[in-house]
Order: C-alpha cells, then structure tokens, then sequence
C-alpha cells in the first residue's frame, strides 16, 4: 500500500467495553481491597520509589481497574515494596499485596 | 382577651406536617393548603430513604400522626396563586379564588425535580433506557421488575450525578446536596434486586457531607462492589440495540473514557416548585440566585423571610435533606410562636 | 427511540428565518468540489420557490479556513466580514445567506462579539472606512442556506418528483445528517432545533419521506478539524475521527449521508476512499461506501434535477445504488460528459473501493 | 536356634530391622543434599567440643525436654515421662539382661520380652532391684501416658490452647504409642500371675487380673499384641510426625556444627522439617491465631503443607514473621528462615528494575567525610519526630554527621526480602552499599529496627552498624545532679526486627533507666509482642490487623506506667493507634531529656574520631 504520511491512529480512550479485565479480576481474587482505592493520591505522595521516577500506585491501580495493563510490567518493576504507601492509605488498602500480586500475574503470564 | 390568631401552611408535605404537628401546645388556628389531592408531598413518590433505608410510607404515617395532634384543618386540592400582606394581616388567594387570611403565613411549598429532558446531551424522553432517580423510586415502589426497554435483566447500570446541579448551562450553580447519597442508596438497592448487575457512578465529587453517609459509600463501595468513575459525563447516544454508548472522563486518570449501558439512571437535582416564584413575587418575597426562596441573616434567623409574618420552611428555601427539613420545620414553628405572642394587636 | 423529548427541544430553538430577499455568499470548499451544489440552490430558490437571491461577485472568502487555522488575526477576519456586509448593504439586501457552514458560525460569532463589545464593532468599522471607504449595516437576518431549505422543506416536497423512499418497497431511507460542527455548537440558539439534537437535516429528511438515523456518534466531528487536516502530520487525526464515526453508523445500514457543511461532505466522502486504500476497509453495501450528499443535492434530487446537473459524478462515492433505490433515472453514459458534451476525462478507479 | 525364641517376637524383630533402613536411605540422602559449605564445617568439628555439647543438648532436648518445661512444667513433664522414661526402660532392661545372661550380645528382642523368657523369680538382691526398677520406670511412663491422653482430650492442663490436628498415619502411630506400655503392663502381669517373676505392680496386678480372667493363657494373646503394636509403631515412624524422634538427634549435631538454615532450601531444611514433633506450642504463640486472623497458618501446619508438597504462596505470605515461634519452639527450628525461603521460591523471579537510582547521590556539598551516617529509613520519614530528634542530638554532640535518606531515600531492601523477591533486594541494596561506603564514614546509625537488621545481616558494609538505642546507650549518661526520682514510668515495648530480630534488648533499656523507670510486662522480651504493623506480612487485612495492634496495645498499657516507649518508627505508628498512653521513641525522650538537662552526652575518644566528651 502507498505510504500516506500518516496513519489512522487507534483512539485513546479507555473502552471499558472491549478492554481486558482479566488482570483487575485476578487482583480483586487475591486482595479484596483492591477495589477499595478512591484514588486520593496519598501513596503517590508518599512514594519512595517516586521520588526517582513518574511512578504512580494510584494510577497502576486504577489502569488495571480499567483494564489499561499496557507497560504495566515497566511501571510495577519500579516499585521498592517499602510500604509506607500501605501505611498512609486512608481506606486500608493492601498497597503492598496488590503489588505483590500484580508482579506475580506478570511473571506467570496466563496463569491468572 | 385576643382572639385566636390563625396560621396558614402552604404546603402539605413534610415540611408543612411537621410544622402543623408542632403548634400542639398552642390554641392557634392551623390551616395546611396542599395543591395535591393528598398530603405528604414527595414521600408519596419515594420508596426508601437514606441512609437507612426506612421507607417512604412509614415516614409519612408517622407525619400524620404528628399533624393530627397539631389539630391543624388541612384543605388539599387548593394551590395558593397570591399573598397580599399588610401589616398583621395576610391574605390567600386559592386558584379557585377562595380567599383565606390569617395573622401568619408559612411557606413550605419544598421542591421538584430539576427536568432532567432540560440537560439535553443525556437525551431524557429521547433515549428509551435513560431515566431518572425519581423514575427509579417510583419503579421500586411498584414492586415491578428492572427491566430495559427492550424487556431484559439490565446487566450494566450507570448512575449520573450532579445531573440539573452545579451546572451553569442548567442554571443552577447550587449544589442538591442530597443527589450523591442517594446515588449510593439507589446504587445498593439495585444490587439488592440484581447482585450480577454492574453499577458504574459518575460523580464530579461525592459530598457525603451527613451522619452514616460515608459509611453508605463504602458499604457501596466494598460489600456491594459498585464502581465509582469520577468525571462528568459529556453525552449519551443511543446503540441500534437501544443500548446506551457514555462518554465520560476519567479525571483520575486523565483519560476519556467510553462504555456501553443496558440502563443510566440520571440523579436529578432540586428546583424550587412551579409557581412558587409566582407566588413569591405576589407577596414580593426574595429569592436566591437560584430562585429559592431567601432568608433573613443568614446564619440567624433562617425561617424569617423579608415580609414580617411570612415565614419559610424546608427545600422552598434551599435544598436539604428531609431529616434536616423536619427540623427546619420545627424551627420555623417556634420561631412562629414567638412571633405571634410578641405581635403588637391593633 | 421517544420523540417525544426531540420536540419539546426543537420547540425551545426555533430561530427567525427571513422569507424572501436574500444575499447570498459562496463557500470556498462547496464552490470547489460540489460547484453543482450551489447552482441547484440558487435555481431551486429562484425557479422552484420564486425567491429573490442575490450574489455579489465582489465577495471574498471569509477567511474562516485561515481563522481555524489560526493563521489569520481577529481584526483581519472581522474586517474581511465587515466588507461582505458592507457589500450586502450597498446591494440594499438585509438578509445574509451564507452557504458554508464555518462561514455561518464565523458570522454569528462576529455578530455575537460586536453585541457584547460596540466598541470592537467600532474600530471594525474605522478599519473598513480606512481600507475600502465602505460602510455598512448589520443583517437583519442571519440564516444558513441550509435555514432557507428547511424553512421550505414543505413546499419542496409539494413540487418532489422523488421522495427518499425507495421507489419499489416505499419504504423509507435511512438517513444520516451530519450537521457541521460551526452550525450550532459554539451558540445552539443560532441553529434550528440546537446543538445537541439539531432539526435542521432531520426536518428535511422525515418531510421528504426518509428515516434519520441517530447513532452513537452523530455529534461527532466529521474529522476535517481544519488545523488537523491542513497540517499532514494531524491528517491521521482527522481520518480517524471520520473513521469513529463510518464505524458507529454501519449498523444502522445508512443508504445516504447528508450534511450542511461542505467541509463535511467533502471528508465524509473522500475518507471513505481514504481509508479503504490504507486498511482495506469500505463501508455501505457491496464495497461501494456510503454516498454522501449536500442537502442542495439532496432537495435537487427531491425535486428531480439530473443527478449529473448536480455534479455528483464529481462525488468519490458512487451515488447511482441510492439513485436506482429512489428510482430516479440517469444515463451512465452522460456521467462524465461535460454540459458542452465533451468528455471530462474519467477518475482513476480506486484499489479497493467500487465505484 | 537360640534358647529363648517365639513367634510372636516376629513382629517386633521386623520393626526394629526394617527401621534403621529406612531412617538411614533418607538421612544419607538429605546429607548428600547438604551445601559443600556444610560438609566442609562437619569435617572440621566432628572430633571436637563441638560433639559433645551436641550430646549434653540431645540429652537436655530430646529426653529431658528443657525447652518444654520452660513452656510448661507439666507439658514438659510429659514428654520427659515418655522419652526419658522410655531410654531409660530399654537401658535398665539391657542392663537386667546383661547381668542375667552375662551375654553382651544377647537376641535384640530379648531385653524386651526378658519377663516372658525369663519366668522363674529373681533371687539376688541386685536382680530384684532391677526388676522393682523396670516396674517403676513403666509406672514412671504411665504417669506421662496418662497426660498425654488427658492433654488429647483437655488440652489446657497442659497450658495449651489448640493443639494440633493429626493426619491419619500420625493418628495410628498415636494409638499404637499408647498401646505399647498398657500391653506390656499386661503381658508382664499375666505372666508374672502364675511365673511369679514380677515386681510391685505388675506382680499385683497380675493376681489381681488371674482373678478375673485365666491370665496364664491370656498372657501369650498379649505378648503377642505387645510386640505386634511395638513393631507397627517402630515401622509408622519414618512415615508419621514420630520421625522427630530420631531426626531431631540429627539435627542437633549438625546445628552445633554451625550449620544453619540459609537462604536456600537445602538438605539442612529436610532435617529441620522432620524434626518438627507437631507439638503445636507454635499455634498458641501466635498472634495471628490468638485474634483467630482468616487464612493464617501457624508453622507447624506451614511445615505440613511444605512436606507434603501442598504449600501455596497465599499461605506462607500471611505470617507476620514477628519470630515468636521461632523463640519458642522447643526443636529450635528456624522457622521464620524456612518460611521466608518458601516465600523466595514463590516470588524471587517478580520483575523489578531501579535502574532509575542510576549513580544517584544526595547532595551534602559542606560535609565532607563524616564520622557518622544517619539512615532514618522509608518509616521514619513517616514520623519525622524521630528524626528531628536524632538531628537534635547529633547537633548537640556536636558530630560530623551525614543524613543519607533525609531528601531522596532508597528502601533498605528488607520489606522486599520479606516479599520473597531477594533478587530485587540485593539491587537496592546495591546502591545504598554504594552510597554508604563512598561516603567514607566508619559508622552507621539507624532509626528503624527493619533496616538495621539487614545492614547487619545482608549488606556486609565492614563499618560499625548501630540502631540508634545502642547508639544513644553509648553517648548518653545520667548526669549526676539529675534527680534520679524525677524519671517518667515507662513501659517498653520491644519492635521484633530489633529484639528477636537482632538479639537487642538491653540497651534500650538501660537507656531508658538513665532517665526514667521502667516498669516490667509479663510479655517483653523474647516474649514481647508484634505490633501488627508488620511488613512481614503481605496478606492480612487491615481490620485484621487492628485487631493484633489493638490487642498488643492493650498489653502495653501497664496502668503504672505514664507512658510506653518503643524503638521502631512503625511499632510506634501501629501501638499509637490504640494506646491510651502517649507512645514515644526513645529517641524523642532522649531529646526531651536533653533540654531538660536530665541527661548529658559523654563520648569517649574512639577511632572512628568522635570529639571529646562535652558537657551542656
């Protein structure tokens, strides 16, 4: 086919109707308070591993909520597993377990 | 020896109920105006109630209990068109032109819901599966099952806050304060009538400002598994199997966002009744930006409106829960009171 | 779907349309590639209705290609506007017509603007005095061409010869209106039946006897975008957002699209081939895509213009299946004929898409 | 064909034959599995002290049992009836024989079954001793019998909660444990009833049964059953929780070797697994089953699962690693090690990458080599008035300190080590190693128990690593004037990585008596409890967990004390929740106490070049 230029580009929105929720699944199976977040940003604030880089818990949780698990593995690996987010959550969530839990789903690929 | 002053509630919902059963203790003479056929205003329509789910018919039967002890006479079918008021002296006007008059006048004429077909891009009455709160109440109460217009189980649900609320194009910058709970309230009542269903909120901030509100959302939230998306929603449109396509941002995510609903209930707000501005302006009373009626000295004096003897009560004056507008009401009948005994006879 | 709350919305945005009179100004985009779209309007007003139009050959481009390009200063484009009423005013006309959609909405904002600032108005009129000594009045009226037709949707179909029903079953088409994005986005008052649920197609198409469709993405731009188009690194952009919205109407089984903006009609006709050459993908039947017209060619039709008069040969998509289902007759010969007789030369025939 | 055969001895021969085989194909084959390391440490010690420490131990563990009578004396009591009573019965028994026949190598089974071979009386005095003394050994081990049967049914005389639930092979090899000595008791006394060769109870007894049923032809039916049930129990062994018995000898030697756990699932781990009685003293130590935490397992059934094969990762991610059990169980396993290995199997291949701390490096431009580096730790950074006060004190003993993690901070590494991922942890520790060697100081100091723990244990730094209460230990004296009356009454509470973690309890605590008064807990120590902020454990959630901390707040709030002090940023988090008493560092108190003047820093000339003793 002849080179245009340019591309039709995919759309950037999150299409929770045709996105993967396998990952969100296994998570909510493992660590019930995964789906406890109300995404106040306190453990992005209190991030160790933030300080050093863009990574974020409160968005890895909520991408896979939403079945975004593009680059997951990227962000996740940045995490030092301190737990002072798990400390500050307001609601109790297990930070510390989801974590661990989606390192797991990502290193045995399928199995969940 | 004075003769019995006379007071006139307009208005035979809660707020009115409430107020009447309170003169008890007194020897005035009460009348309720209710323009309905029956008393109890919105508690006819509602099912159950945040946030412990006491239902509708039950708050009702207890206002009336209180009413009777006001040994208030109440006339239904009788809609006030006019106050004209001098000095210690008001006088009604019925829409059938009866006239009434007394030595005090309280208003608790409450509120209606925002028109949701007015937020036009939700296409209300356009879309066969988007309705709203009140439609759900009224679903509930029938005892019918949840069904979509196409006459199945609805397995996706998404819920619409702030719909007719903080909403410049709607003309309403107020918030309804009672729309998020009841959000979360109808949320669980539907899990409760369909555990596989999915339920998706969409809320600009959830203001869970009363007693046991935040314990409802995280009930929502953790033992009913209900999604909340923060982000208000753009537009609907209709899919060709008359299920509905929502665009919405995730702001927490920064994302547009896009599903498909079976069913979007769309969580209306409260504007002041029909014909209350009317009436307002008979008896030249203030309002609030919003078209509410306006109170005197905030924080003080909250029931005085600007016409000595003219009184105000509950949702025609500002939006609030019913709890809160019972004892609005209450107030408003001691504040009454007070005003009567101290009223100089001429 | 309920009608029943479309109607209580077209009742809120019932707009003045001025009956007779008019001064009418020329598209850039229309002019260029549905030339045929404008003369039929300018027929169907003066021959079919016994309107008065006028056009001035004096009058310019809008310069709203430039303006949503952000190429072109504010002052600069009310200036240019200034002059094209100017123009209306010297012709003693007070209804202005415009047949570009952008060039409506550019117009209804200028006006807007010099309501809540006289004094912008002012210095406009000082530049203009300054650059040509010309003065001018306001339109009293400001209606898209699109208004005009929909102002006589009733009388047009009186006089149809066709309706939009296919001839053999009678049953209605099924329609999709696109209403260009500058109609009543940006002030939904100025547009028939408002932003969200606009009556101006729609009202059309139900009194010529077809169906409008409402899909998930009606509202949605047709994907020109102006900057988005103009600059080639954005054009992927702009097929996509044309993509969106062919993928969100295929169910229906659209037999036309219709629009009142020639921008629109353009990239919802040309992407069509657009995107079946970079992903082999064509909407409508029979690998054909979906033919597209203006509502002028859609009225022409109505009231029995030759379809090679309106100039759809000039179109990507090959009208003749909605033509044959509306039973209107066409000699495939005559297609690229010119009105000399001569030949046009014939268009290369895409890979993918059957034309 | 010797002079004293029956059939019946069949049974037993079989068990006490086929036995030591058994034992010996698994034990050299977890021996083989044994590290080069290991081997290597065996070779040098066997002919040395080492050995014979190992003697004294088995003799104290596996027949005196001293671990359990530190449990409970009863408890211990039992067991010690059992094993001790049981040697010393096969001793004594080949004792009897050996002077009866004069004959070292007489038939194996014939110590066992003397009374049945040997029916006419004893005449010497020594004999009749002899066999008063095997009379009373059975009686001894009645005594513990008759626990232990109690403790089945009533498990609280013996100070037990819960006590573990068996698997069938540990239920039959129970049975027939407990069938032994009542067997034995009634073949000796039948035939004593008409050999007359018994002693005080079984001669008795005998009469007494021959009243009743014609002992003399029961006695070969129970002679019989006695050796049957003595051979079925010896051959259950290797396959029921009885192969503790002989393992644990085992163990013990290695142990005193200096072999330990590790890292690595190794033969040592095999040994350390069967060793383990399914006593259960784990359960009711734990914390996690005394607030009964869904999902929780206590390590005796950890070990189950891991022998049989059967352990899933949810299950050993959800233990507080808090080490209470490993204090106490009375075979010394180092179960926390074993249950952290697991973890490392499930989890060590998680991806990780830090990349990002690149050669990063905090900015401390005017302190240039410094003789002391501060880690506060992620934790500490959450209660910053350990901090401040540590500042505080540095500032006021006027040292040359540098604050590693006071802006930017890299994790220690040990909550991922907890996690299981050691790969991830030795990169993080990696470039704190880095940092902490560059800056050329000689000493560490540390706020938080978690990371002291692993700088000791993991980074191998060759500087001197202190938590910051041994630190302070060191620098702080009572000055003289100082009121000794005057002293806030404190409890204090003992953060696990710190005390069972790293064997720090009395610094704190003498510490603390420079300016206060500490008031005792009957659970401190070894003893004292997790806090249950724990990084240990991944799983447990968080309503949970506020059990445990409620539960061990409420045992520090000694009403004598004004207020209960810690040393861990994260115990003082979790106890402050649910203490009605103000919870404070010893830092923060050694700071306040400064102020007051209560207290003086005293440093003495050291290598690590610290300034002279200052007075303020």
């Amino acid at each position: 086919m002849k080179d245009w230029g340019y591309k039709i580009i995919a759309a950037r929105q999150i299409d929770l109707d045709s996105n993967d929720l396998s990952m969100a699944d296994y998570i909510s199976r493992h660590e019930i308070s995964f789906k406890w977040c109300i995404g106040c940003g306190s453990c992005s604030a209190t991030c160790t591993a933030a300080q050093f880089t863009d990574f974020n818990p409160r968005k890895v949780n909520l991408l896979i909520q939403r079945g975004e698990t593009d680059g997951l593995k990227n962000e996740i690996s940045k995490c030092m597993m301190c737990g002072k987010c798990q400390i500050i959550c307001p609601k109790g969530v297990n930070t510390r377990n989801i974590i661990h839990h989606i390192k797991r789903a990502l290193s045995n690929v399928g199995s969940f | 020896m004075s003769k019995t002053k006379r007071i006139i509630i307009i208005g035979g919902g809660p707020a009115g109920m409430e107020a009447a059963g309170a003169f008890n203790h007194t020897d005035y003479q009460v009348t309720v105006l209710e323009k309905e056929k029956q008393i109890g205003g919105k508690l006819n329509t509602w099912y159950k109630l945040f946030p412990n789910f006491k239902s509708g018919t039950e708050v009702k039967e207890y206002l009336e209990e209180t009413l009777k002890k006001g040994k208030a006479s109440v006339l239904t079918n009788s809609e006030v068109v006019n106050i004209s008021s001098d000095k210690n002296n008001h006088q009604i006007t019925l829409k059938d032109g009866k006239t009434l008059t007394g030595e005090a006048i309280l208003i608790a004429t409450g509120f209606q819901p925002f028109e949701a077909d007015r937020k036009e891009e939700y296409g209300y009455k356009i879309y066969d599966n988007v309705i709203t709160s009140v439609d759900l109440e009224r679903l509930f109460s029938s005892g019918k099952p949840i069904l979509t217009s196409t006459g199945k189980v609805p397995e996706r649900i998404g819920f619409i806050h702030c719909v007719g609320s903080r909403d410049k194009k709607s003309g309403n910058l107020y918030c309804s304060r009672v729309c998020c709970v009841t959000g979360v309230k109808q949320a669980i009542e539907i899990k409760q009538h369909l555990p596989e269903a999915k339920i998706f909120n969409f809320y600009m901030d959830l203001r869970m400002y009363g007693q046991d509100f935040e314990e409802l959302y995280i009930e929502a939230q953790q033992k009913w598994g209900v999604t909340f998306i923060r982000g208000r929603v753009s537009e609907i449109g209709q899919n060709i199997d008359s299920t509905l396509q929502l665009k919405a941002e995730d702001t927490l995510l920064g994302r547009p966002l896009k599903m498909n609903f079976d069913l979007i209930v769309l969580l209306v707000g409260m504007v002041p009744t029909a014909g209350a501005e009317k009436l307002g302006c008979s008896a030249s009373l203030e309002f609030t930006s919003g078209k509410f009626f306006r109170v005197m000295g905030k924080p003080v004096q909250t029931n005085e409106s600007n016409i000595p003897g003219i009184f105000l009560t509950g949702t025609c004056k500002e939006p609030l829960s019913l709890q809160e507008t019972l004892t609005d009401a209450r107030a408003a009948s001691a504040k009454l009171i007070s005003y009567l005994k101290e009223m100089k006879e001429d | 779907m309920a009608s029943e709350g479309k109607k209580r919305i077209w009742e809120e945005y019932q707009k003045e349309i001025a009956d007779d009179h008019y001064f009418y100004v020329r598209s850039c985009i229309r002019q260029t590639f549905f030339p045929g779209a404008e003369t039929v309007f300018l027929n169907i007003l003066r021959k079919d209705l016994g309107k008065d139009v006028f056009e001035d050959a004096r009058h310019t481009t809008c310069t709203g290609i430039g303006y949503h390009s952000d190429i072109v200063p504010l002052d600069t484009i009310m200036t240019v506007i200034a002059r094209h009423f100017a123009l209306m005013t010297e012709n003693g006309y007070k209804n202005f017509v415009p047949s570009c959609v952008t060039s409506f909405g550019l117009y209804t904002e200028v006006l807007e603007t010099w309501k809540h600032f006289p004094e912008i108005e002012n210095k406009i009129r000082e530049f203009l005095w300054k650059a040509t000594k010309r003065e001018f009045n306001k339109p009293e009226n400001l209606a898209h061409a699109s208004d005009i037709i929909y102002k006589n949707r009733e009388k047009i179909r009186e006089k149809s010869k066709f309706l939009l029903q296919n001839s053999i079953t009678g049953k209605p088409l099924n329609v999709v209106e696109h209403i260009g994005c500058h109609y009543a986005k940006m002030f939904p008052s100025s547009g028939v039946g408002g932003a969200e649920f606009p009556h101006v197609l729609s009202g059309m198409i139900e009194s010529w006897g077809g169906e409008v469709i409402d899909y998930p993405e009606r509202r949605h731009c047709c994907g020109f975008g102006f900057r988005n188009y103009l600059i080639k690194a954005n054009r992927g952009y702009s097929v996509s957002n044309s993509k969106k919205k062919f993928e969100s109407m295929q169910p229906y089984k659209p037999d036309f699209i219709v629009a009142n903006c020639p921008g629109c009609s353009m990239f919802l006709d040309r992407w069509q081939y657009t995107i079946a050459e970079m992903e082999g993908i064509t909407y409508g039947e029979n690998g054909m895509g979906i033919p597209v017209l203006t509502f002028e060619e859609m009225a022409g039709l109505v009231l029995g213009y030759s379809p090679w008069e309106l100039g759809l040969q000039m179109h990507q998509i090959s009208v003749e299946p909605l033509l044959d289902k509306m039973g209107i007759p066409y000699r495939e010969e005559e297609k690229y004929l010119g009105k000399n007789g001569r030949s046009l030369g014939q268009p290369q025939k895409p890979q993918f898409l059957i034309v | 064909m010797s002079a004293h055969f029956n059939l019946f001895v069949i049974p037993f021969c079989a068990g006490i034959t086929i036995l030591p085989l058994l034992l010996l194909w698994r034990y050299v084959k977890w021996f083989r599995q044994l590290t080069g390391e290991d081997h290597e440490k065996i070779r040098n010690k066997l002919l040395s002290i080492a050995s014979l420490k190992a003697f004294k131990e088995v003799f104290m563990e596996c027949l005196i049992h001293r671990r359990i009578f530190k449990v409970n004396p009863l408890l211990g009591y039992m067991h010690m009836s059992l094993a001790f009573g049981w040697f010393l019965l096969i001793v004594v028994g080949k004792f009897e024989t050996l002077y009866y026949t004069h004959d070292v190598a007489n038939e194996i089974y014939y110590p066992v079954f003397f009374r049945f071979f040997e029916p006419s009386p004893h005449e010497s005095m020594l004999l009749k001793f002899l066999n008063a003394s095997m009379d009373f050994l059975l009686f001894f081990i009645f005594t513990g019998l008759m626990l232990a049967i109690a403790k089945r049914f009533y498990s609280r005389i013996t100070g037990l909660k819960k006590i573990t639930k068996h698997s069938t092979t540990d239920r039959l090899s129970l049975t027939t444990l407990w069938l032994i000595f009542p067997l034995r008791l009634l073949a000796e006394s039948t035939t004593a009833s008409y050999t007359g060769n018994g002693s005080f109870l079984t001669q008795p007894f005998g009469e007494f049964l021959a009243t009743i049923i014609p002992a003399k032809q029961f006695s070969i039916v129970f002679w019989w059953m006695y050796s049957t049930v003595l051979g079925t129990f010896l051959l259950t062994i290797p396959f029921s929780r009885y192969m503790h018995i002989p393992t644990e000898i085992i163990l013990i030697f290695l142990r005193n070797y200096g072999i330990r756990t590790g890292n690595h699932y190794s033969g040592f781990s095999e040994y350390e697994l069967q060793s383990c009685s399914r006593c259960g003293i784990c359960i009711d130590t734990c914390q996690m089953n005394g607030q009964k935490i869904s999902g929780s397992a206590q390590m005796v059934y950890f070990l189950r699962d891991l022998r049989s094969n059967i352990l899933t990762p949810e299950l050993s991610e959800n233990c507080m690693m808090c080490g209470k059990c490993n204090d106490i169980c009375p075979v010394a396993i180092d179960l926390t090690q074993q249950r952290l290995i697991q973890r490392k199997n499930h989890s060590n291949n998680f991806p990780y990458n830090f990349s990002y701390l690149g050669d990063f490096n905090p900015e401390e431009p005017e302190r240039t080599s410094p003789d002391i580096i501060y880690f506060a730790g992620c934790m500490s950074h959450l209660s910053p008035s350990i901090i401040h006060s540590m500042i505080k004190i540095f500032k006021a003993a006027n040292l040359n300190y540098l604050f590693l993690d006071e802006k930017d901070s890299i994790c220690c590494g040990r909550p991922l080590k907890l996690s299981g991922q050691f790969e991830a942890a030795k990169a993080l520790m990696e470039s704190n190693k880095n940092l902490i060697i560059s800056s050329g100081a000689k000493t560490l100091v540390t706020s938080c128990p978690i990371c002291y723990k692993t700088f000791k244990e993991d980074y191998d730094l060759g500087i001197r690593i202190l938590h910051h209460s041994e630190f302070l230990a060191e620098i702080i004296n009572k000055r003289k004037s100082a009121i000794k009356t005057e002293g806030l009454k404190i409890v204090y509470h003992d953060p696990c990585e710190l005390g069972r973690g790293s064997g720090i309890y009395e610094q704190p605590r003498i510490l603390l008596e420079k300016f206060s008064k500490l008031v005792p807990i009957n659970q401190e120590k070894e003893k004292a409890l997790c806090c249950g902020g724990s990084l240990g454990n991944l799983s447990i959630r968080v309503d949970e967990r506020e059990k445990i901390q409620k539960a061990t707040a409420d045992v520090l709030n000694s009403p004598e004390a004004d207020c209960i002090a810690t040393s861990c940023p994260m115990c003082k988090k979790s106890i402050a929740q649910y203490s009605g008493k103000p919870v404070k560092d010893i830092a923060e108190l050694v700071a306040a106490n400064l102020e007051t003047g209560k207290i003086i820093i005293k440093i003495k000339k050291q290598e690590d070049k610290v300034p002279e003793m200052i007075e303020f």
